[in-house]
């Protein structure tokens, strides 16, 4: 243990603790810009960069960033001395001074790191004028990118190039010029962005936002000759509290449910639904694989990979489109929901699929560009017209006069709001894995579960594993988050070191409680684990766990679909994925 | 230069360790050891001063072109060829090698000029015209030339025990 | 920054591919690779940034921002008779700015751009240590010293008449 | 018997052309034309006491010679061979007149240690290094010493990095040897960034093989047997040289396994630097060798614990390893006996800018400036005025007049806020604006800064900006104060040296030549005459003979005249490109 002096106070901490931590230790909030530590997630963006965080260490010549300096024994540390204050300020003002004054007008106003650090600075003028670094905005379906908003914290490259290793953004140029961009500069959709949008999640401005698409769902609103249907992702139901003060894993639904109403939802319907849907296809795919591999079928191939999430169907996609026969044909629930929706429902209530918009509230900013997929639409006209995020829906119900916390709870409209605990557990990393497991075993052995939960494929850890005796047979279950843990596994099935025999994989940290959606955790994970016990408590709550017990599920498939896997099923509920590698240099 | 190399080797060193492929790059061995590198040395040392003598008891002449990069660039590589060319056409016996920077920058293209007994001169600012004058007046006549550049520095001094 | 639209040969993708198999395609060797890909086309297009990804597994994104970040690479083609100005601190202060200046008056362009003809363009570049002879001029592997205004207009006309 | 007169611009400036015309005249005189030669030569470098006479063979040395002094010499000297007393030079210490200039102190003023072998041997030609003792330390320290008495020889000659942050050497070899490791790495830095500074390329060009002696040996030390050189790919020359000289060793056994039967291996590979500045920063540089961008990250951990590739690394400079084989063949207690007390040895600088002996020079640690510059470099060019001295490039700063006799070594120089920097030193005259000077260094860092620190990224351009709105005579005195607190904040907040000292130019010459920025902000004047925005030309009615000169050399056709008539500048056209100010023989065109 090291002991030392921070504003006259005497702290202990262990060895390779920095400066910044110490003082934590103290209820010393030292600001910073551009460092990040995601805890468990194991994830520390630590440039050094900002140099917001600078403190004054006795007989060091310079200031040191307190969020790379380690402490060490007898060390006298000044957090807000003259000196400090001076240059953080200073520090401060040459950030704004290349950085748009349109505070008002931007996206990220009330949620900005840089807006919240000016006021606490009291930053009243910047007497440093000068050039202004300027790009042009990239409108991608999902990400804006607006670069003059950009204070180089590079915390997006880290995002996607150490944990995703999704490889688009890189620190480009130097510098003043120096900026974070995609190849050449090239805009986000000719690039191979999965649009995970753990990018947007990080950045501290307005330079990485979602595509807006709440103007467009208040003029559909508007519109009587529009069938308005939503449908609500279980993750959100577990942050969306958060944008109005609640504490962090408060559960939501009932009151999302009357805020939906309250904003002019003709059916507010639950994405559970049609998670509990996927399960049924999902898991029958599985099962016949695993059927005809156990029987010997050399043509099967496992594991099988699950094929929810949007930002992994763009990750294989993109760099193993080799291996796009391994994972699930089942569509994401989002889209089993919109097709459902605008056949099955459309029939039921007589509208024209033309006539019904299908919006979705997504943690995630990948289902904007999964909406967007020319093979999920019929005839132009796409199965969701499109999603909005967390954070959006936040917005419009602050924007539609509505006090949040005293609306009343309600329930989701029939049929397509439905569902059990299985699908709430989509949420989270593991989740749609332990669902199918659920009803894969049941189907299976035909025999009833005794334990519901099962821990093994819970936790936080990047990659988890576990085995499942399915009646004599083990079954070995993968588990990862984040696309850079994916890559691992990918890799591993490719060298033929793999010997499991399904595999879950979410892009985002935590699966979707963390997606690039949510409301923004400024770099605390413990949020998106308190969302995660949320869900987990919500599922728990519910009187029916697993997805084959859904009634309303069994009544689509005795009246519509038939049975898993049928022909209509087929075509309505599942895909099938491209090859989306950069062809080789374009030759002569 | 590989005939410059091959050129300069043999005339001064003629080496009797040294053989040639058939690149005229000579062929090296190995040092194995600390007493091996001190006897090459001496040989080498031995040579040098011999070779400086050339067969005439007074010496050859040396002449030490500075080829670095301002060098080069100011056209002492035209003045080593000349002058290889020329003090062979004008059967002088000389020595010319090309060395590093000589520091007088200002000055380039710079020579060094050793006659046999005498302290090495420099000279500066050496085209072609004034190599000439050089060979004429200093090497056949030991007439100083203008263009010297007095030499200003000490450089360290041998080892007492070699 | 944009970039030259080309379209690559086979036998160059090749040729890229065997650099990049001599360095053993690995990925620290990005630099090396780089400097040789662009004594072979004279620059470094998006196309040939690519290949070189692609051999070195590493992103596009990241060999841009290598390229980007130093200033010895460049993604235009230069000029047949590339000119340098040296602009370090001993040409500067015996006048390179004013060389530089009568350069970009003659040929109209400015620095870092070619000559509508391609053949000349011009760059500055950071001492090349011919301090001696400030200021220094480069015209491709020729090094001029002592240039002054005047003498612009002759190392032009080498040129000039070399074609 | 030959007189040697100096020729150089100092001495002409004190009329040695007549004195030159008046020898020749006695000599003619007295009948010994064809005996006694008189030849002009360059500077000796000594500008202060001359013009310079020196007589050969027997290297009696005339200074402050006058050219009514020509007679008394040849009837002196050359007729009766006798010395002329009061023309001798006085050693400034003892008093005693010297007459030969071989016993100068004068000459003793550089000691060429790192260029011990540049200019004398053929740098491809690896027999002329073995002969000068080449690979005789490494061979010594593998074979007779332990790499800790190999370490502590080296930490007791009290060599410091050459590369501008003067650590000590053998300590960060030490901290490097005390790491266990799979592997280390030796890594040169040749990736000599700084503008007017070349030291580097003319030791690789001139003696690489002693670099490479030096590698071996902090292998050695270290137990590293890898070595990297990190070179700008700028440098085509020095990089051919190195390769042959690569070759040449491994083809000895100098390099590669069980060398000279130590049992020791080692190796080198070239890695090229791709034109960034920062990179001499040796994280930044570390990074590029690993195929990144260039961009620092924190210390600690140095790279000494961690480095290259995670490893254990010792990146030292060209002119540091140039020194190391010296000190274990002359011993430790050699070279700490040269130069100041925590400054050993001696530092090449390459001398630049406004000074007549363009060059290399090295000298020992503490000398002064004034000697440096008046008496080796020859003083001011066309017999300017001295106004500053540059050092360290763009970390340095600017000195003046008042640190001429400022002993030259690490600590000195950082006190009077320059640097050692890598030794670049560019002289300035009257006509240099320190101002501009300032913009010049700061345009250099903002176009050479990484961008990862916010200071360094916008604050330098920031400081740039302020510096040309005072060029332009748009400041205000509010301006002076937000430019000194920029300058503070950037040094005390950037993450590494390059924005750490990228303010001294600034701050060196705000506290040196603080009277120039005021004219240039409350009389929006340039007292030296640069800031183009602050000057015009104009053409003075009396001297102007109307030859015409100027109007023909406008390149913008400003300057109207007929022939023999007064001309005049339009000054809305005028792009004050000075032309006219250089064409005219007749001192008519002026800088108001």
């Amino acid at each position: 243990m090291i002991k030392l002096t921070i504003d006259n106070r005497t702290v202990e901490v262990e060895k390779g603790t920095t400066i910044y931590h110490a003082a934590k230790k103290l209820d010393i909030d030292i600001p910073t810009l551009c460092y990040m530590n995601l805890g468990d997630l194991k994830i520390e963006h630590k440039p050094g960069g900002c140099r917001v965080c600078v403190v004054e260490v006795e007989g060091r010549r310079n200031l040191a960033p307190a969020c790379a300096t380690e402490c060490f024994e007898g060390m006298v540390v000044q957090t807000h001395s003259i000196r400090v204050l001076n240059a953080r300020k200073t520090v401060l003002e040459l950030i704004l001074s290349d950085h748009p004054f349109d505070c008002l007008i931007c996206a990220k106003s009330g949620n900005c790191d840089l807006q919240d650090m000016a006021i606490k600075m009291g930053v009243r003028s910047i007497p440093y004028q000068g050039e202004k670094s300027t790009y042009k905005p990239d409108f991608s379906p999902a990400i804006i990118r607006d670069m003059d908003k950009c204070i180089m914290c590079r915390r997006c490259e880290t995002m996607c190039n150490d944990f995703q290793t999704v490889g688009v953004l890189s620190g480009v140029n130097r510098g003043f010029e120096a900026v974070v961009a995609p190849a050449f500069e090239r805009d986000l959709d000719h690039s191979e962005c999965t649009y995970c949008g753990q990018c947007v999640a990080v950045c501290p401005t307005g330079a990485l936002t979602e595509v807006d698409h709440t103007t467009q769902l208040i003029r559909d609103l508007a519109d009587p000759a529009k069938k308005m249907v939503v449908q609500t992702a279980p993750a959100v139901r577990a942050a969306l509290g958060e944008a109005f003060e609640m504490e962090p894993g408060s559960l939501v639904t009932g009151k999302m449910v009357a805020a939906l109403r309250r904003l002019g939802f003709d059916y507010v319907f639950d994405t559970d639904f049609a998670a509990d849907l996927t399960i049924m296809e999902e898991g029958t795919e599985l099962l016949d694989r695993l059927t005809r591999f156990l029987d010997g079928d050399k043509k099967v191939k496992l594991p099988m990979l699950t094929s929810c999430c949007p930002g992994w169907v763009n990750f294989f996609e993109y760099h193993f489109p080799d291996m796009r026969d391994i994972p699930s044909t089942a569509r994401s629930p989002q889209q089993m929901f919109g097709s459902i929706a605008k056949s099955y429902f459309a029939d039921q209530i007589n509208t024209k699929r033309e006539d019904m918009v299908v919006v979705s509230v997504m943690p995630c900013v990948a289902k904007k560009y999964e909406c967007t997929r020319e093979e999920f639409s019929v005839n132009g006209n796409p199965d969701v017209d499109y999603s909005i995020s967390t954070r959006e829906l936040a917005m419009l119900i602050k924007r539609s006069n509505m006090d949040f916390n005293r609306l009343p709870e309600e329930d989701f409209d029939q049929p397509m709001g439905e569902s059990t605990g299985a699908a709430v557990i989509f949420g989270t990393t593991g989740g749609v894995i332990e669902a199918a497991v659920r009803s894969a075993y049941e189907i299976h052995t035909g025999k009833t579960l005794k334990k519901i939960d099962f821990e093994q494929l819970r936790g936080i850890d990047g990659i988890r594993s576990a085995s499942v005796d399915f009646d004599g047979i083990e079954i070995n279950i993968g588990i990862a988050h984040g696309l850079g843990h994916a890559r691992k596994l990918l890799e591993d099935i490719k060298a033929g070191r793999s010997d499991y025999h399904a595999i879950e994989i979410m892009a985002c940290p935590g699966g979707c409680v963390g997606g690039g959606g949510q409301p923004l955790h400024h770099g605390n994970p413990a949020i998106i684990k308190a969302r995660q016990k949320a869900i987990y408590r919500e599922d728990a709550g519910k009187p029916i766990r697993k997805s084959h017990e859904n009634p309303a599920i069994i009544k689509l498939y005795e009246d519509f679909l038939g049975k898993p896997m049928s022909e209509k099923a087929h075509h309505l509920l599942h895909t099938h994925y491209f090859d989306k590698k950069q062809k080789d240099v374009l030759l002569d | 230069m590989k005939t410059w190399w091959k050129q300069i080797l043999e005339k001064i060193y003629n080496f009797s360790s040294v053989n040639y492929n058939q690149m005229g790059e000579p062929i090296m061995t190995k040092i194995k050891s600390l007493a091996d590198l001190k006897k090459i040395k001496g040989d080498l040392q031995s040579k040098i001063a011999l070779r400086e003598k050339s067969d005439k008891p007074e010496g050859r002449v040396i002449v030490k072109v500075a080829m670095a990069t301002c060098g080069i660039a100011s056209g002492s590589k035209d003045v080593m060829e000349y002058l290889v060319d020329e003090l062979d056409k004008r059967n002088i016996d000389a020595i010319v090698s090309q060395t590093g920077c000589m520091g007088y920058c200002y000055a380039e293209p710079t020579i060094e000029v050793t006659l046999p007994g005498n302290e090495p001169v420099v000279y500066g600012y050496v085209d072609l015209k004034k190599a000439d004058e050089i060979i004429e007046k200093y090497i056949r006549n030991q007439e100083l030339v203008d263009g010297i550049i007095p030499v200003n520095y000490q450089t360290i001094e041998k080892d007492k025990e070699d | 920054m944009t970039s030259i639209k080309l379209k690559l040969k086979e036998s160059e993708v090749q040729q890229l591919r065997e650099v990049a198999k001599s360095f053993n395609n690995a990925p620290g060797e990005l630099i090396n690779v780089l400097h040789r890909a662009q004594e072979i086309f004279g620059y470094l297009p998006a196309e040939v940034q690519e290949v070189v990804a692609q051999e070195l597994n590493v992103s596009v994104a990241k060999v841009y921002g290598v390229v980007t970040f130093y200033s010895f690479f460049t993604m235009l083609p230069r000029g047949r008779y590339p000119i340098s100005v040296c602009t370090g601190t001993a040409c500067y202060v015996r006048g390179a700015e004013k060389v530089l200046d009568e350069f970009k008056r003659i040929l109209k362009v400015p620095v870092g751009e070619t000559t509508a003809d391609g053949k000349f363009s011009i760059t500055c570049l950071r001492c090349v240590g011919a301090c001696g002879l400030a200021p220094v001029v480069m015209v491709g592997d020729k090094t001029y010293g002592r240039v002054t205004t005047d003498g612009v207009k002759d190392i032009l006309k080498e040129y000039e008449e070399a074609e | 018997m030959h007189m040697l007169v100096c020729g150089g611009t100092g001495c002409r400036a004190s009329a040695s052309d007549m004195l030159f015309d008046n020898l020749k005249k006695e000599l003619q005189e007295q009948g010994l034309q064809d005996e006694v030669q008189v030849v002009t030569t360059g500077c000796f470098g000594f500008c202060e006491k001359g013009p310079i006479v020196k007589m050969i063979p027997d290297n009696t040395f005339y200074v402050s010679v006058e050219p009514g002094d020509a007679k008394e010499i040849v009837a002196e000297h050359v007729v009766k061979g006798r010395r002329v007393e009061r023309l001798l030079y006085v050693d400034p210490v003892n008093k005693k007149q010297i007459a030969d200039s071989k016993g100068m102190g004068f000459y003793k003023k550089q000691i060429r240690i790192a260029l011990r072998n540049c200019g004398l041997i053929d740098p491809e030609n690896i027999y002329e290094y073995l002969a000068a003792d080449g690979y005789e330390a490494m061979g010594k320290v593998l074979t007779e010493m332990t790499p800790e008495d190999a370490i502590q020889e080296m930490i007791d000659s009290g060599l410091r990095g050459r590369g501008g942050g003067g650590f000590p050497t053998g300590v960060k070899w030490q901290i490097a040897s005390k790491v266990s490791a799979d592997q280390k790495y030796v890594v040169c830095n040749a990736d000599e960034g700084d503008p007017g500074a070349f030291m580097d390329r003319s030791i690789l060009e001139g003696d690489p093989h002693s670099v490479l002696e030096a590698m071996v040996i902090n292998g050695y030390c270290i137990g590293a047997t890898n070595g990297l050189i990190y070179i700008r790919a700028e440098y085509p020359l020095a990089i051919n040289r190195l390769k042959i000289a690569i070759k040449q060793a491994r083809e000895y056994g100098l390099l590669g396994k069980d060398i000279l039967g130590s049992g020791f291996d080692f190796d080198v590979e070239i890695r090229y630097g791709a034109g960034a500045f920062v990179c001499g920063e040796e994280t930044a540089l570390i990074h590029s060798m690993e195929g990144e961008r260039g961009e620092p990250t924190f210390k600690p951990p140095f790279p000494a614990q961690s480095g290259y590739l995670g490893k254990p690394t010792n990146v030292n400079n060209v002119e540091t390893f140039a020194n190391v084989p010296v000190i274990y063949n002359k011993c430790a207690k050699w070279f700490a006996g040269i130069g100041t007390e925590k400054s050993k040895g001696t530092k090449v600088f390459a001398l630049a800018g406004k000074i007549n002996n363009v060059g290399l020079i090295e000298v020992p640690m503490g000398i002064t400036l004034r000697e440096v510059i008046f008496e080796i470099g020859g003083g001011i060019k066309d017999g300017k005025k001295f106004k500053a001295v540059q050092t360290g490039g763009p970390s340095g700063g600017c000195l003046t007049e008042k640190h001429l006799d400022t002993p030259i070594d690490f600590d000195n120089l950082l006190a009077v806020g320059s640097m050692m920097g890598s030794g670049g030193m560019i002289v300035m005259d009257e006509d240099d604006c320190m101002v501009a000077v300032a913009k010049f260094y700061l345009d250099f860092t903002v176009e050479e800064s990484c961008g990862k620190c916010s200071p360094c990224r916008i604050g330098n351009k920031r400081l740039y900006e302020l510096l040309e709105k005072i060029t332009k005579g748009q400041a205000d005195k509010e301006d002076l104060d937000n430019l000194r607190n920029l300058c503070m904040v950037i040094r005390d907040t950037s993450l590494c040296g390059l924005g750490q000292t990228s303010p001294n130019p600034v701050l060196s010459t705000m506290d040196n030549f603080m009277a120039e920025y005021i004219a240039h902000v409350e009389d929006d004047r340039c007292p030296s005459g640069v800031c183009k925005d602050l000057i015009r030309y104009e053409i003075i009615p009396e001297n102007c003979v109307g030859c015409t000169a100027c109007a023909r050399n406008c390149p913008v056709n400003c300057i109207a005249g007929e022939r023999k008539q007064l001309h005049t500048i339009d000054q809305s056209l005028c792009i004050k490109c000075g032309a006219c100010l250089e064409k005219c023989k007749f001192n008519a065109v002026a800088i108001i």
